[in-house]
């Protein structure tokens, strides 16, 4: 059973002489239950991925189907209540001048829920945050905290898929850890289907069985994650992202360099 | 792909002159309708608050007010788009030839009053936000607050008090020597510019004493904006991390402040004090009615309280245009000197 | 959350309760605003500009009790007297005494503040804030209604206003009002759109929130200190275009002590009673000194930019 | 404080490029004072030092008390804070900026912001080298066009011309490297210098540095939260936790550390070759706080 | 710095100047600038009130029916185009004024139209006029209009007919232009900043001393009294009270007060029903001080009149010397069923002295009971309430402007044949506060036609008597004058009281 099924998704931002094509033909399944990456390079279109299939974006082309159905490019109170999405910047993220609870009572009000009380003290343990921080502002959360509770409004009202976009790229390494697993636990328990954007290799590797890469709006290729570090995977691309992830190398640098020299320049134009 | 390109360029520039086009109907539209609502009765003005009923009438037909509203619109729209802007209702005058005539005048002391203020207030501005918090910004702050707060005619006629009065340094009400007036040949329509190109030094001193104290408050007036943005865009870019980026390799604190933070607010200053300027046109007013100075700020407001359509009109579309015109100069500065906006 | 600070407590009493953890949405907003108080109570500057508004607050709710004089009350052979034991800011044409007339003048002050803001903002603030998250057509539109009232020359409008509605202080003020907004929508609309595309806007959305939800429960309240910071530093010009309207006869009839039109009654008289103009224009100098210093001390509390 | 010797002098070599005993780093807050860094005691010769640290451990602070650069607020002290024998707190500020740029140099974490994005990269490059050198400013380009050359810029005259908006993340951290080594410094700052980067450009910048400093010799303080980089890349390791100290271990010995804390930052990193259930979580400790 | 000795530099504000054609003008300054530029029958006296001397017509004579005036014409006097001045160029400006529909009120009231100008103004021989009456009237009132109305000032029609467009008779030239045979040229004139007066040098009498009149625009009075004090200019127009009080004691300077005819009034719309009440009117009277408005409002702007009729006419009355008491109001209001008085609105121009006196006379209300709000305005919303009835209060000014005879006072305060809406009597105040008597009217027509001068006299008295009695709703407070402050070194400069002010002997001894 597909959780998520994307094809042939195509993206365009800007007009006339702006234009970018930013997604060209994205096509994969997400399984339920599964977490799957997503990785890539800076501006590769993760994000935007991530962005269309939760609704943020209304001007993509191709077929979405959550759970077996199709969605149309509008949000809809249904679909918000299937996919949440947890963004990558804890700092960001979060209402300024929200508490975590008006933060988590929000999303409860608008779908007419009640009970918010009890829901909300759930939620907080299960991503294990401290009960006394529930009437804190942002500000006054560290960025692990702040990212446990943008995970705790995403699943506050009980989605099945979890849209995460670099959930720990701003956050530190002992941190991190705790964050990851905080997801663990969750997707245990309720049997979640994560889709996961990284662009670290470990982290994709410690969650994930499959991923995606994808380069500049491509998907390069889908393998397991077995192969990838097996270096089993079918394109250079991929496995030159694994091997750089690895650790410093100056020979795999001179590689690298050589090989972008073949392959084009990295000056960005507009 | 090249004619593309150029095709789309020509598409935004038409879509641009459009919306200009539109605004400025707009604005020809809602004053025009303005003006029906509004209080002033131009034909008891030319006959008199004593006139009688007959007299009355006869202007009121005169002046063609006894047709209806759209038809009167009609007539000067089309007029208007003739390049017949008409006469002053009450004076007679051609308007364009008053504006001519105003228009520079306040031009004159506006541009002079810009540079002193954005002269002196810029340069606070940058002190104040240096200096932030420390005893230097509090006083810049309550110097160019005053400014601000205190009545423009205070300043202005303490200022003719001392310096005109008692001390004699400067001249007093008018742009010259009032028996100078026409003496020299009218070119620019700046009398600093004209008495110059005609060699005249005797006017041209004459008309910078004239000139000096007017544009000196008005130029206060301005200071204290000017300054408290300077600073606060300054504030803003002395945390930029580029500044440190700069304080690293050495740069010493002049060029850090000039060079790096205060290029980066150019532009957007830029666009200030164009819009300051914009709005000293109308904001003169006061200084001009206490220095009797013969700008379009008095004239605007004079024919506004007499109701004289005509000439409120073609003032209203002048500012209009002004404002639209620096607004645009703004973007173009914008897309000139800032390098994020050059595709 | 490292624990590793070693914070020297300054006010041992306050700390106490501001590090106390919050146990309700009331109590955490409480102790933000402690927060924010204890920022702007050490800022000395911003200090003396709220002592001043709330000095005018007295001032202006006791006027009945430090006025020495019937602010109204003309006493023609007293006319145009100097400062002194009797009349403290001496007196004017009709021989009223200024000090009184200054201190019932501070509640017209306070009423043109109040009701240029009470416009003002939330004009501004919603025709900003919409035009901003919607964009596009609602955008242009807006922005070109915008431009056009920006372009057009401000006495034109107030004279109308006054045409309609007849000549009164109200009538000044809302015309103020009227020529106001523009300038906070515009502030509004470059703040919306930068909060537009952030995260927890995203964030909202995806839990279905609509968007008139999102615009007054999340985009505003960011908004709003900018925009209040901008209407208090903007005060000073309030309530002297107030006077200049005054000056031609459209703003605060007669014999309304309003401090604008002392000034530009007296200014008839300046060169030779020079108390007539100086006591007014003191005041207003003093109280827009005081919103303006309030306004640099609120900015730095409300605004997480200026930090 | 008449003349720095410079590196290459022999009688300075075993003199420490920089010094610094007991260096604590205080700032003045709202509500008191706040101690950032607690006493701490190192020496950079000519090696890679890394500094890591959990956010908020002092790394950064460390780095800009070596340059001054702290803002006002900042109460900086020390037993000794030197730059080989100059002496970096009671040093001028006219000293100071003739040791910024010229002698101690600093890469910053994020090009993007570090920039000026109203002068062209090469200005800001010609500038850190017009600074310190009386020289045209037509000498001063083909300098810094030398210099984008050495850190594999291909076409360094366009690139010369470039707004920082122009360029990418991996090519204006380049530039950041060229304008900061362009006048030959003898120690280099480099905060965070990849962070922000993708993975294979961030291999490519290190090997630029590590090339810088193995030909120019160099003294380079690499500060990072990123253990495995470290490991790999640099010489020596310090750990920071709290604004202390917790351990000084060679590059290589990384994996034999002792501390608690530092095992702890080890092993809640996620490894791309070996797959745990759950990632170890640090435990602290509050006695970690107090000297090692 | 002193102004050149060959020219004469007036401050003056110069918004209300609306045209400088003498068919079209309003406004004292227009008045003055064409009395230098144009020529008249005759002149007015401007100390000497009602004597007139020749100018254009070398004399005058009065039919002994009362029914026309002949008079006889230089025959010395050319245009300063070279044109010669004939009567057919007055009958040309005298039709003209008609024509184009402007001023002229004064003589519309006599009976003058468009269509029998032709018939009642003719020339037997080129330097000879006959003016004869529409209808029976007292003739010197006509020569009073010839030597006061600007509309009667001689323009030159040949000139002016070349510059003629669309049939508008020359007006839009003559708008910037001048054709008269005055000792001055109109050299330019520049909205809101100067007109430019210039020697003629085809003047056909003795030239004038001054080469060039200047009105430069100074809207501000401080800015005129610093000017006055540093020299600046020689002439200082409409001055604040305080000005002209601090110019005093400047031994260089000089003040000249000039009365006019209008008054300064407190009008109650007697269609209002608390003002059709007589003894609220009373009360009003009893609710101003006089004495203080007088002699700190307006003081060199103004002279206690109680009565229609100026002072220094024949006809005029002492005060009744009302004063302010407002027991005795109380007890008025009391009687009138208002024994706590009411709430009212006074209409008022925004202007000074205006709003000053409205402000005073709002605090006199007060002491008796009488809440007042002030409304202020600009002219066409005050006077245009008026002249709609519609208002309850109103401070202003108005009468007959030139003050020079006692029935033009009387007609425009006290006479209102029709008291109909409709009507539109706007000239005459009685009309516009709904104020009539039957009684008054009838005694005014029977004096105007009144040959014995003692007669007529007696009759102007009486009617006065009876307005007082009857307590009308216009209560006048002061006759206005007008000052002008001036330097010590003009001489022969003499300020006159219909704004006719000629500079042609002036000059300056320094
Ligand atoms: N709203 C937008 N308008 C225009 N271009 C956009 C927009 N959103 C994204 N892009 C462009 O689309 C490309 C892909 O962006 P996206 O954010 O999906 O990349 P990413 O893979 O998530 O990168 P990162 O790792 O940096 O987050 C980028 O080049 C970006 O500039
Ligand atoms: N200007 C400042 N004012 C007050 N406190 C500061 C200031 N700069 C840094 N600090 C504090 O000093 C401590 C150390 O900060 P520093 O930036 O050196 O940490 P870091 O180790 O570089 O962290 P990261 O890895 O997040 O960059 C932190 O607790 C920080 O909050
Ligand atoms: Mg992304
Ligand atoms: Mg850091």
């Amino acid at each position: 059973m597909t959780a998520i099924s994307v094809k042939n998704l195509s993206i365009v931002f800007g007009e006339d002489e702006n234009e970018t094509k930013v997604l060209d033909a994205v096509s994969f399944d997400v399984e339920k239950g599964e977490v799957f990456g997503l990785v890539g390079e800076s501006g590769s279109g993760k994000s935007t991925v991530l962005r269309c299939i939760a609704g943020l974006y209304t001007h993509w082309t191709g077929e979405i189907l959550i759970d077996g159905q199709p969605v149309g490019a509008q949000l809809t109170k249904e679909r918000c209540r299937k996919i949440q999405m947890v963004f990558q910047d804890p700092y960001g993220s979060l209402h300024p001048k929200h508490t975590v609870q008006t933060t988590l009572a929000a999303p409860l009000r608008i779908h007419g829920i009640g009970d918010s009380d009890r829901r909300i003290t759930e939620v907080l343990r299960d991503v294990g945050l401290a009960p006394h921080l529930r009437f804190r502002y942002p500000h006054q959360l560290s960025g692990g905290q702040r990212q446990r509770v943008a995970i705790a409004r995403a699943l506050i009202l009980r989605p099945f898929i979890l849209l995460l976009d670099e959930p720990t790229s701003a956050l530190d390494v002992s941190v991190q850890a705790e964050v990851l697993n905080v997801l663990s636990d969750i997707r245990d328990r309720e049997g979640l289907t994560y889709l996961l954007v990284s662009h670290d290799l470990a982290v994709i590797g410690h969650m994930c069985r499959r991923l995606a890469v994808m380069q500049q709006g491509l998907i390069e290729e889908v393998v397991d994650y077995a192969d990838l570090s097996g270096s089993r995977a079918q394109k250079a691309y991929s496995r030159m992202l694994f091997d750089a992830s690895h650790h410093y190398d100056r020979s795999m640098a001179n590689d690298i360099t050589a090989a972008r020299q073949a392959g084009g320049g990295t000056v960005h134009g507009a | 792909m090249g004619r593309f390109f150029k095709r789309n360029k020509i598409k935004r520039a038409a879509q641009s002159l459009a919306s200009v086009l539109v605004t400025l109907l707009l604005l020809v539209t809602l004053t025009f309708f303005l003006g029906q609502v509004m209080p002033v009765d131009v034909v008891s003005r030319l006959v008199g608050p004593d006139a009688d009923q007959a007299t009355y009438q006869a202007t009121y037909e005169r002046l063609g007010l006894d047709q209806p509203i759209i038809v009167q619109f009609g007539i000067y729209i089309s007029r208007m788009l003739q390049g017949d802007f008409g006469t002053a209702l009450l004076t007679g005058h051609q308007v364009l030839d008053d504006i001519v005539r105003v228009f520079p005048a306040t031009i004159e002391l506006g541009t002079l009053a810009l540079l002193i203020g954005a002269g002196i207030g810029v340069p606070l501005g940058v002190l104040a936000a240096v200096q932030r918090n420390r005893p230097a910004d509090h006083i810049i702050r309550v110097v160019t607050l005053l400014g601000h707060s205190v009545p423009i005619f205070w300043i202005g006629l303490m200022g003719l008090l001392l310096f005109y009065s008692y001390l004699g340094w400067v001249g007093g009400g008018g742009r010259v020597e009032i028996y100078y007036d026409g003496l020299v040949e009218t070119r620019t329509g700046l009398l600093l510019v004209d008495s110059l190109l005609a060699g005249d030094t005797e006017v041209f001193w004459s008309a910078v004493r004239h000139i000096i104290l007017p544009a000196t408050v008005l130029g206060y007036a301005s200071m204290a904006s000017l300054c408290r943005l300077t600073r606060s865009f300054m504030i803003d870019q002395l945390s930029q991390e580029y500044v440190t980026a700069a304080r690293v390799k050495g740069v010493s604190e002049w060029n850090v402040i000039w060079h790096h933070a205060f290029r980066n607010i150019r532009v957007q200053l830029l666009t200030v004090i164009a819009l300051t300027y914009g709005s000293m046109l109308e904001g003169a007013v006061l200084i001009e009615t206490i220095f009797a100075w013969p700008g379009f700020g008095q004239y605007l407001t004079n024919n506004l309280l007499l109701g004289d359509m005509n000439a409120i009109m073609v003032c209203v579309l002048l500012v209009g245009v002004i404002f639209i015109t620096l607004n645009m100069l703004a973007d173009l500065l914008y897309k000139i000197f800032d390098p994020r906006t050059v595709q | 959350m490292s624990a590793q600070a070693s914070e020297v407590p300054a006010k041992r009493k306050k700390v106490a309760f501001l590090d106390r953890e919050a146990t309700s949405v009331t109590e955490a907003f409480l102790q933000r605003l402690l927060v924010g108080v204890h920022t702007f109570l050490s800022n000395g500057l911003a200090v003396a500009g709220l002592s001043i508004i709330l000095l005018l607050i007295a001032v202006a709710a006791f006027a009945p009790w430090i006025a020495t004089h019937d602010p109204n009350l003309q006493n023609l052979s007293m006319a145009l007297k100097p400062p002194s034991s009797v009349n403290w800011f001496g007196t004017d044409e009709y021989g009223r005494d200024i000090f009184s007339r200054i201190v019932y003048g501070s509640r017209v002050t306070l009423y043109i503040v109040t009701l240029v803001t009470i416009t003002v903002g939330p004009i501004g603030l919603i025709v900003g804030t919409v035009s901003g998250y919607y964009g596009g057509t609602v955008d242009m539109i807006v922005m070109r209604i915008t431009d056009l009232f920006l372009a057009f020359p401000g006495l034109i409008l107030t004279l109308t206003f006054v045409a309609i509605l007849g000549p009164g202080l109200e009538q000044a003020v809302l015309a103020i009002a009227l020529t106001g907004w523009p300038a906070i929508a515009r502030l509004a609309r470059a703040e919306t759109m930068t909060i537009r595309s952030s995260d927890y806007i995203a964030a909202a959305r995806l839990q279905g929130a609509s968007s008139l939800r999102i615009i007054f429960g999340s985009i505003i309240p960011v908004c709003m200190s900018s925009v209040i910071v901008r209407l208090t530093l903007g005060m000073a010009s309030v309530i002297l275009t107030a006077a200049g309207l005054g000056f031609l006869g459209l703003g605060a009839q007669p014999p309304t002590p309003e401090w604008g039109a002392m000034t530009s009654a007296g200014r008839e008289y300046m060169l030779d009673s020079w108390w007539l103009v100086t006591a007014p224009g003191v005041a207003i100098m003093v109280v827009s000194l005081a919103f303006n210093l309030f306004g640099d001390g609120l900015r730095d509390v409300l605004d997480p930019k200026s930090k | 404080m008449s003349s720095t010797p410079r590196a290459s002098d022999a009688a300075a070599v075993q003199m420490p490029l920089i010094e610094a005993r007991d260096l604590r780093v205080a700032f003045q807050m709202q509500r008191g004072v706040f101690q950032a860094i607690r006493g701490v005691s190192f020496s950079l010769g000519q090696e890679k030092l890394a500094i890591v640290g959990e956010s908020g451990s002092g790394k950064s602070t460390v780095g800009r008390a070596i340059m001054r650069l702290n803002p006002p607020s900042a109460i900086v002290t020390a037993e000794r804070l030197a730059f080989k024998d100059v002496d970096l707190l009671s040093a001028s500020r006219k000293e100071l900026r003739r040791l910024r740029g010229r002698h101690i140099s600093m890469i910053m974490q994020d090009p993007k912001y570090s920039l000026n994005p109203v002068a062209t990269v090469g200005e800001q490059i010609a500038e850190a080298y017009r600074t310190h050198h009386k020289v045209s400013n037509r000498e001063a380009r083909e300098r810094a066009l030398t210099m984008l050359e050495a850190v594999q810029i291909r076409s360094p005259k366009r690139v010369y011309d470039l707004y920082p908006h122009q360029v990418s993340g991996g090519m204006g951290q380049r530039i950041m490297i060229a304008m900061m080594l362009i006048s030959d410094p003898e120690v280099l700052i480099a905060d965070e210098p990849t962070s922000a980067l993708d993975v294979t450009v961030r291999l490519q910048i290190l090997a630029i540095l590590d090339d810088m400093v193995k030909e120019r010799g160099l003294g380079m303080i690499f500060i990072s939260h990123d253990l495995n980089l470290v490991r790999s890349f640099c010489d020596r390791v310090i750990i920071m936790y709290a604004g202390r100290i917790v351990e000084t271990v060679a590059a290589a010995d990384l994996d034999n550390v002792q501390h608690p804390y530092s095992r702890g930052l080890l092993n809640s990193l996620p490894r791309l070759d070996q797959k745990r259930d759950r990632l170890p979580v640090i435990q602290r400790d509050d006695s970690w706080l107090e000297a090692v | 710095a002193a102004t050149p000795e060959d020219q004469l530099v007036i401050g003056v504000s110069l918004v209300n100047m609306l045209s400088l054609d003498p068919s079209a003008m309003s406004g004292r300054e227009s008045m003055e600038m064409n009395s230098n530029v144009y020529d008249q029958l005759v002149e007015a006296d401007p100390v000497k009130l009602g004597t007139y001397h020749p100018r254009l017509a070398k004399s005058w004579e009065i039919a002994d029916d009362h029914m026309s005036i002949t008079f006889k014409l230089r025959d010395d006097v050319t245009f300063n185009s070279g044109n010669p001045l004939t009567a057919e160029d007055f009958i040309w400006s005298f039709w003209r004024a008609f024509k184009l529909g402007i001023g002229g009120s004064t003589l519309r009231v006599y009976g003058y139209t468009v269509e029998n100008i032709p018939e009642l103004v003719t020339a037997p021989d080129p330097h000879t006029v006959v003016i004869r009456l529409p209808k029976p009237n007292d003739p010197m009132l006509l020569i009073d209009a010839i030597a006061s109305t600007g509309v009667l000032m001689v323009i030159d029609k040949k000139l002016a007919l070349e510059h003629a467009k669309d049939g508008d008779e020359g007006q839009g030239w003559l708008t910037t232009n001048s054709a008269g045979s005055g000792p001055y040229v109109l050299r330019s004139w520049q909205a809101n900043n100067s007109v430019i007066l210039e020697r003629s040098d085809n003047y056909w009498g003795e030239a004038p001393k001054l080469r060039r009149i200047i009105y430069r625009h100074m809207p501000e009075s401080q800015t005129k009294r610093l000017a006055l004090q540093r020299g600046d200019i020689d002439i200082g127009m409409g001055m604040a009270v305080s000005d002209i009080t601090a110019l005093q004691t400047d031994a260089k300077l000089k003040t000249a007060e000039v009365r006019s005819g209008n008054v300064y009034y407190l009008a109650a719309s007697m269609k209002d029903e608390k003002y059709a009440d007589k003894n609220v009117r009373l009360a009003l009277r009893h609710l101003i001080d006089y004495e203080g408005i007088n002699n700190t409002i307006l003081p060199f702007y103004g002279k206690l009149l109680q009565r229609p009729v100026p002072h220094g006419l024949s006809g005029a009355l002492p005060d009744p010397m009302y004063k302010f008491d407002p027991e005795l109001a109380k007890k008025y209001l009391a009687e009138a069923g208002y024994p706590d008085g009411f709430s009212t609105t006074i209409r008022v121009l925004a202007e000074s002295p205006f709003v000053n006196i409205a402000t005073a006379i709002q605090a006199s209300l007060a002491q008796g009971g009488i809440k007042a709000e002030i409304l202020t305005g600009n002219g066409d919303q005050v006077y245009g309430a008026m002249r709609a009835r519609d208002f309850e209060l109103i401070v202003g000014r108005g009468g007959d402007r030139n003050g020079s005879n006692a029935y033009s006072a009387l007609l425009s305060l006290v006479y209102n044949p029709n008291n109909a809406d409709d009507a539109k009597l706007f000239t005459l105040q009685a009309w516009r506060t709904s104020f009539q008597s039957k009684e008054i009217n009838t005694l005014l027509e029977t004096a105007l036609l009144e040959p014995d001068a003692e007669k007529q006299k007696k009759m102007y008295e009486d009617i006065q008597l009876l307005y007082e009695e009857l307590v009308p709703s216009l209560q006048s407070i002061s006759l206005s004058y007008s000052t002008v402050v001036y330097q010590a070194d003009l001489v022969d400069y003499v300020p006159h009281p219909f704004e006719n002010t000629r500079y042609r002997d002036t000059h300056k001894q320094r």
